[in-house]
């Protein structure tokens, strides 16, 4: 086994990764990777958002100067794995043992082809993160909250300069359709690849997001720009839905909000109707060009030892608010404290529970296509020019016709 | 000093559709120490044969030597000649001082102080030493002028050429310039090319003149036998101001039977022998009124030119132009018969105009005019 | 209709309000992001954003400074930008000035082959610049940012517009007092091209200095970092460090604006006068 | 003070001995040098050489990529592998490509509506922005370069600063002015009575908030230009028009245009070529924009080349992109240039 490798990640996902190979605060419990594994380096490299899309790329197309070990978020693993740029895994994941240690759903974000080209690492359990002082002076229950007709109508309490939820622009469109897509359990692609986004359930999820516009409870502003966090910090947005990850950014960016923050699911479509979904996640996986034997079971051991470690995982979560995907963490006494970020409400357990139930999703390496297609489509349904409908059965059209694949 | 020969000199100039022969096949001698003037019309080759001996073009044949060293195909640099360009192209970053010491500085293995003791000298020599620190903007375009002749004369050059450095001046500033390069020119003894369409300058200035029409040389020499001896018609009619008259006339034995009842039987007729008519030429100068002259006109305009006038006539279709004492002031309009003599009488075969017979006689105005061209 | 001096007064104050308003319409957008930079991140999220500046310039300064060392970084970007617009200064004055003066076989072919690369992004040419570098093995070096566009299809064309304005008669009276071509290039084209090389210098130092995608490919050590590369590493997927952001382009103004004071004096005015009797 | 020292320092002996020396020694150096045949060629040689490898390679390298798909990385063969003395350049077979031949083109010109979207943003982009940053440049550079306008130097530099500020922070700067209702102007707009512009989120509104956007940033580089241009004109011409009577207007129409025309061509082309390559702005500021509104080709190119890994196909939309634009650019040089 190789001494030293390389990590690429952007900043939450780096950090946490150095954390785990070289200084985990002593409470932790458990030794850090070069503790435990004498002689061994880990260098890790943080790197814009951007940044590790454009190097990463670059170094596997023109196939020198990619690391022995990378993050990938879920909508790019496919991707690469489809054009067998990542190292298979599949034996070294039987010869661990830890398939049922992982929460189901997640193990397709890896799979292409029935074969697994990374190790799972953070889920993305979604959640309604909600200002309570707002929702306390419209005299908004968020208990009473179960249907998203429910939400409609508490949203309508709200003062006039205050809107229920920030409906977002149509290029951010794609991953809020395909949380509430998942949370029907809808599927992108069938069984033998036929596109299928024109399904019920995502016309159901598009007529949600007219309603949401007709219903005058919603605010359009650009996610993460700086108008997004001051609607916040301001509350002229009172509901941000979104997933555990959330969590580490609202510490790190707004920390005058703290103790004014609540979490509850999901609204369902319908009475007693899922309140799961999923949205975003990442996994490490190993570039395919990196031959040397002894950089990859190098790489492998030591995303082994983070990602199935429940201690460096919890450690992760309270840290970064990267949710774990290896549910045998959930059982630790973290997930039942209380956080007074949230007022004292035990976010982790109410994530565990939905990690359960998040419906498994055929991810596919058509991913953009999809998010382009629904893109230009969700924005004609949002000027009147179509019905939730035809929106739904041009965007399918579209993705079959440019990707030629035929229609479900 | 040197001797410049051109033999065979052409130069051709091919674009994309046309292809003109600027120069054709020119033989000329340029004797040591000599000051000689091309002129033309504009476009005959005059400018073109001087950017040959200057180098910046390179002849398509013929040769050119210096003192009998071949210099056709070297560079401009390597040739020792100096030029004077029209517009003077002075370096504008440049002092004055800097511009006349550049070519030194360039290319000569000269110390600095030498080169400074020779920028002043030559500074003096042409009046413009106090002007050493300023910037060519900063000058009127007679010291632009001294300026440029500065920089030619600091080399001391085998040749200076000059492509007509007096054009872009006023009247005034150019006859006393005219003046002043002669006398430069004969003090420093250098063998000097001059480029001019101004006849009279060329008159004036050159020891000898080289006249050219449509690329080819048509005569070389002194002021004086190109104003008498003309080899052609193009010769006669390009040299002497006003333009000498020229007509056709027919041979009928041994009278020229012209335009508008001109007649006038030669006295040595054997001259026009074989020929059916000729082309007839007389200077303004050489005709007087003489009632029983042989040139019936009609007068249009007469200029007082102060000590002489000019007569504008007609004679059939054809204009006269006379030059007469400023006593003779005839009626607008009226008739007047104008006589001459035969030795001032040119005539020029019809189709070669080639001369047949040239001016032998003298007079009076003639004589005074060659007079100038001396001092 | 307006006699002189009216006219002329109208005219001087119409166009100190139109330049007023340019530089208005310019400013502002500026002027916030140096107040941003003066601001903690907490105040940047409001809806009034304070009008004047800050005192926070410091605090985030140094945050900026120990997050990725920024003055490293500056000096990176300075040095590549200095060294880049001199070379290629050097190679596109000598191409435009044989483009603008000289006949020569292919001349059209050529300068038009070199204005068609000017078409290609960037984002194009990563790839295989990536791997022709690497193969060079110059990857990580300044090097790898300075050579590849040293031969500037841009330059190249501003400096054969600019060289036409030369008059002839200036090259050949140098070729009768004796000066080899070399030294007519260097000691008389150049030195009254002066303002079109400083109008380069802007072109060459602006190009390289904004450059962003390639040498983000290229250099691989935060040490080596430019500025564009740096500030892309602050917008995380879940964190964006907005006072840092503002902090850093900031700072990354100052060389560009000493670049067009040093400048300054080379824009004189009519340097070609009294060269060429009009 | 700089000027005496030097004065001082050129009078002394040893510095004036050491010049000539200098100065016989490039003599000699320039009169061995044989007389160049080829010129030219010596100027433009250094530019082609770097050119050629860096420029030229990766241009026949994308034209080559075009006809092919890329199917992933390929393992270690080697496309050429040259051992010339100690210089060794081996480039490795980028992919196991399948060749396609004109296959990407056939859908670019026919079936692929996104690019042609692309391509329209672009024009229409083009043909308004350019136009409108050109003449603003042109009238500032004037208004600069006229002799009652006085801190030329602060002006200049003021306007032409905003090239220099970084794309992630001056998109932020636009987000903020430009954002739905939040948005500064938007803000004022209402305070005024009037009501909000949705300039990111209307088709139409997003691409004129990129027009505005590039226009704010390159006005200024090309208003340095132009003034450069402007510096070359011999002061005679305009005081031989003032003698003829010639009007402000006639001598900016008869003067300042047709000497500045070199220049002025040099920055509408150069303005053109830009533009066509716009990619920073809508990346960064619109994402491409409502619908694929503010999708300009080279971000098109971006997606294709590092979002989807389509290697071939983007190589292929960069090969049509050159050609539409250095078609135009070639049109505006001979159009331009040769009204000289």
């Amino acid at each position: 086994m190789a001494d030293s490798i390389t990590y690429w990640a952007w900043n939450v996902a780096a950090r946490a990764m150095d954390d785990a190979a070289s200084d985990l605060p002593d409470d932790v419990g458990v030794p850090s990777y070069e503790a435990e594994n004498e002689g061994a380096t880990i260098t890790v490299e943080e790197l814009g958002d951007n940044v590790h899309e454009q190097r990463f790329q670059t170094a596997v197309t023109s196939g020198t100067g990619a690391p022995d070990l990378t993050a990938l978020q879920n909508y790019d693993m496919l991707t690469y794995a489809s054009q067998d740029s990542l190292t298979d895994v599949t034996d070294r994941i039987d010869e661990a043992g830890i398939r049922e240690d992982i929460v189901a759903g997640k193990w397709r974000a890896v799979q292409y082809g029935g074969q697994d080209f990374g190790l799972p690492w953070d889920l993305g359990p979604t959640g309604m993160y909600y200002k309570r002082d707002q929702y306390a002076d419209a005299g908004i229950d968020p208990d009473a909250i179960e249907t998203w007709d429910d939400f409609i109508e508490e949203g309508q309490k709200l003062p006039d300069d205050a809107a229920m939820i920030n409906l977002p622009q149509s290029d951010e469109l794609p991953q809020f359709w395909r949380m509430l897509f998942r949370q029907l359990g809808g599927q992108p692609i069938t069984e033998d690849g036929a596109v299928n986004i024109h399904s019920e359930e995502s016309v159901r999820v598009a007529q949600l997001i007219a309603d949401l516009q007709d219903s005058g409870i919603t605010r359009t502003v650009g996610m993460w720009s700086s108008s997004w966090f001051t609607a916040f910090a301001e509350g002229t947005i009172a509901t941000l839905p979104s997933a555990a990850w959330m969590d580490g950014t609202l510490r790190a960016e707004l920390p005058d909000t703290a103790g004014n923050w609540g979490v509850y699911k999901l609204p369902a479509f319908e009475e007693g109707g899922n309140r799961a979904s999923n949205r975003g996640g990442s996994n490490v996986a190993i570039p395919a060009q990196i031959e040397d034997e002894g950089k990859v079971s190098r790489a492998w051991d030591y995303a082994l030892y983070v990602m199935t470690t429940p201690e460096i995982q919890n450690y992760m979560l309270e840290e970064y608010g990267l949710f774990p995907s290896l549910s045998t963490a959930y059982n630790a006494d973290l997930y039942e404290e209380s956080q007074d970020f949230y007022d004292g409400q035990a976010i982790y357990s109410l994530f565990a529970e939905v990690a359960e139930n998040i419906e498994p999703y055929r991810y596919n390496e058509i991913q953009t296509e999809i998010n382009n297609a629904i893109s230009t489509e969700l924005d004609n349904l949002l000027n009147g020019d179509k019905s939730p409908e035809q929106a739904m059965q041009d965007a399918a059209e579209t993705v079959a016709d440019r990707e030629d694949r035929d229609l479900a | 000093m040197a001797q410049i020969e051109l033999t065979k000199l052409r130069k051709e100039f091919s674009t994309e559709d046309e292809y003109i022969v600027a120069v054709e096949d020119m033989d000329l001698q340029i004797e040591d120490g000599e000051f000689l003037v091309f002129v033309g019309p504009s476009g005959c080759g005059k400018t073109t044969t001087l950017r040959c001996i200057a180098g910046l073009e390179t002849a398509t044949d013929g040769q050119i030597t210096f003192d009998d060293v071949d210099v056709t195909d070297q560079r401009a640099r390597d040739r020792d000649v100096a030029m004077v360009f029209q517009n003077y192209a002075l370096y504008p970053h440049l002092s004055v001082e800097d511009n006349i010491g550049f070519p030194l500085r360039i290319s000569t293995k000269l110390s600095t102080e030498e080169i400074d003791e020779r920028v002043i000298e030559t500074a003096e020599l042409l009046g413009i030493e106090e002007l050493l620190k300023q910037k060519p903007k900063e000058l009127s375009g007679g010291q632009q002028q001294r300026v440029a002749l500065g920089r030619a004369i600091i080399r001391d050059p085998e040749v200076f050429l000059m492509d007509e450095p007096l054009s872009n001046l006023d009247a005034k500033l150019r006859s006393d310039m005219r003046t002043e390069l002669q006398e430069l020119q004969q003090q420093l003894d250098v063998t000097t090319v001059y480029v001019t369409h101004d006849q009279t300058e060329a008159m004036a200035m050159g020891d000898r003149i080289a006249i050219m029409d449509d690329g080819m040389l048509q005569q070389v020499g002194t002021a004086d036998d190109v104003y008498r001896q003309p080899t052609n018609e193009f010769v006669a009619g390009f040299i002497g101001s006003p333009n000498i008259n020229l007509f056709t006339a027919e041979v009928e034995g041994e009278t020229l039977r012209g335009p508008a009842g001109f007649t006038y039987s030669l006295d040595d007729p054997s001259m026009v022998e074989g020929r059916e008519r000729v082309r007839v030429g007389i200077r303004p100068e050489d005709l007087y009124v003489a009632s029983d002259g042989s040139v019936p006109s009609e007068i249009n305009v007469v200029e007082h030119m102060g000590n002489e006038n000019f007569l504008y006539a007609e004679m059939g279709d054809v204009e006269l132009t006379v030059r007469s004492g400023s006593q003779i002031r005839p009626e607008e309009n009226s008739t007047v018969i104008f006589g001459f003599d035969e030795e001032d009488l040119y005539l020029f075969d019809a189709t070669t105009k080639e001369s047949i017979k040239t001016k032998t006689g003298e007079t009076a105005l003639e004589h005074e005019q060659f007079e100038q061209a001396q001092q | 209709m307006m006699d002189e001096p009216q006219r002329e007064t109208a005219l001087k104050f119409g166009s100190y309000a139109f330049l007023l308003a340019v530089v208005t319409l310019i400013v502002v957008p500026l002027y916030w992001m140096i107040v941003a930079a003066t601001i903690p991140q907490s105040e940047l999220f409001s809806s009034s954003i304070p009008f004047l500046p800050g005192t926070q310039f410091l605090t985030n300064f140094e945050a900026l400074q120990n997050r990725l060392n920024f003055v490293r970084t500056i000096w990176n970007s300075t040095l590549i930008a200095v060294v880049y617009t001199l070379l290629s200064m050097l190679l596109c004055s000598m191409a435009g000035f044989a483009f603008a003066k000289y006949e020569f076989k292919y001349k059209e072919p050529l300068f038009y082959f070199v204005l068609a690369t000017l078409v290609l992004p960037i984002q194009a040419l990563v790839v295989p610049l990536f791997l022709l570098v690497s193969t060079l093995d110059l990857l990580n070096t300044y090097l790898a940012v300075i050579l590849p566009w040293a031969a500037n299809p841009l330059g190249i064309f501003l400096m054969r517009q600019n060289m036409q304005s030369l008059p002839d008669a200036l090259l050949e009276s140098a070729r009768m007092d004796g000066a080899t071509e070399l030294q007519i290039f260097y000691k008389i084209a150049l030195p009254t091209m002066i303002p079109s090389l400083a109008a380069l210098a802007v072109i060459l130092f602006i190009n390289q200095w904004r450059l962003f995608l390639y040498p983000l490919v290229v250099l691989q050590e935060e040490a080596m970092f430019t500025i564009p590369i740096a500030l892309s590493q602050l917008v995380g997927a879940q964190r964006v460090a907005f006072e840092q952001i503002m902090v850093g382009t900031t700072l990354a103004i100052v060389p560009i604006a000493l670049l067009f004071i040093f400048l300054q004096r080379y824009f004189i005015k009519g340097i070609l006068a009294g060269s060429v009797k009009q | 003070m700089a000027t005496s020292i030097r004065s001082e320092l050129q009078s002394s002996e040893s510095y004036q001995e050491l010049s000539d020396r200098l100065r016989f020694l490039r003599q000699n150096v320039s009169s061995v040098v044989p007389k160049i045949p080829g010129l030219p060629y010596l100027y433009i040689s250094p530019f082609y050489l770097l050119f050629s490898v860096f420029l030229l390679f990766p241009t026949l390298y994308t034209i080559y990529l075009s006809v092919f798909s890329y199917e992933g990385p390929a393992g270690s063969e080697y496309i050429v592998s040259i051992q010339a003395w100690i210089f060794e350049l081996t480039i490795p077979k980028i992919s196991n490509l399948e060749f396609v031949g004109l296959a990407h083109y056939e859908s670019l010109i026919f079936s692929d509506s996104v690019f042609h979207l692309s391509l329209f943003n672009t024009g229409f982009i083009f043909l308004i922005q350019v136009p409108l940053m050109v003449i603003l440049a042109l009238a500032v550079a004037i208004v600069l370069d006229s002799k009652f306008i006085r801190a030329k130097g602060l002006w200049r530099t003021l306007i032409a600063l905003p090239v220099a500020t970084g794309m992630v922070a001056y998109s932020t700067v636009f987000l903020l002015l430009f954002e739905g209702d939040v948005g500064m102007i938007n803000q004022v707009l209402m305070s005024v009575g009037l009501d909000a512009v949705p300039w990111l989120t209307d088709r139409w509104m997003a691409r004129i908030t990129l027009v505005i956007a590039i226009t704010w940033r390159w006005m200024g580089y090309n208003m340095i230009i132009l003034l450069a241009g402007l510096q070359t004109i011999p002061q005679q011409l305009y005081e031989a028009a003032e003698i003829d009577g010639a009007t402000m207007w006639q001598k900016f129409r008869f003067v300042t245009v047709p000497q500045l025309r070199p220049v002025l061509l040099f920055v509408i082309v150069s303005s053109t070529i830009g533009t066509f390559k716009l990619f920073a702005e809508p990346f960064v500021i619109t994402g491409g924009g409502p619908a694929n509104a503010t999708l300009t080709v080279v971000q098109y190119i971006y997606r294709q080349a590092f979002v989807q890994l389509n290697l071939g196909y983007a190589s292929a939309v960069t090969v049509c992109l050159v050609v539409i634009v250095s078609a135009i650019s070639i049109v505006q040089v001979r159009r331009g240039g040769a009204a000289q």
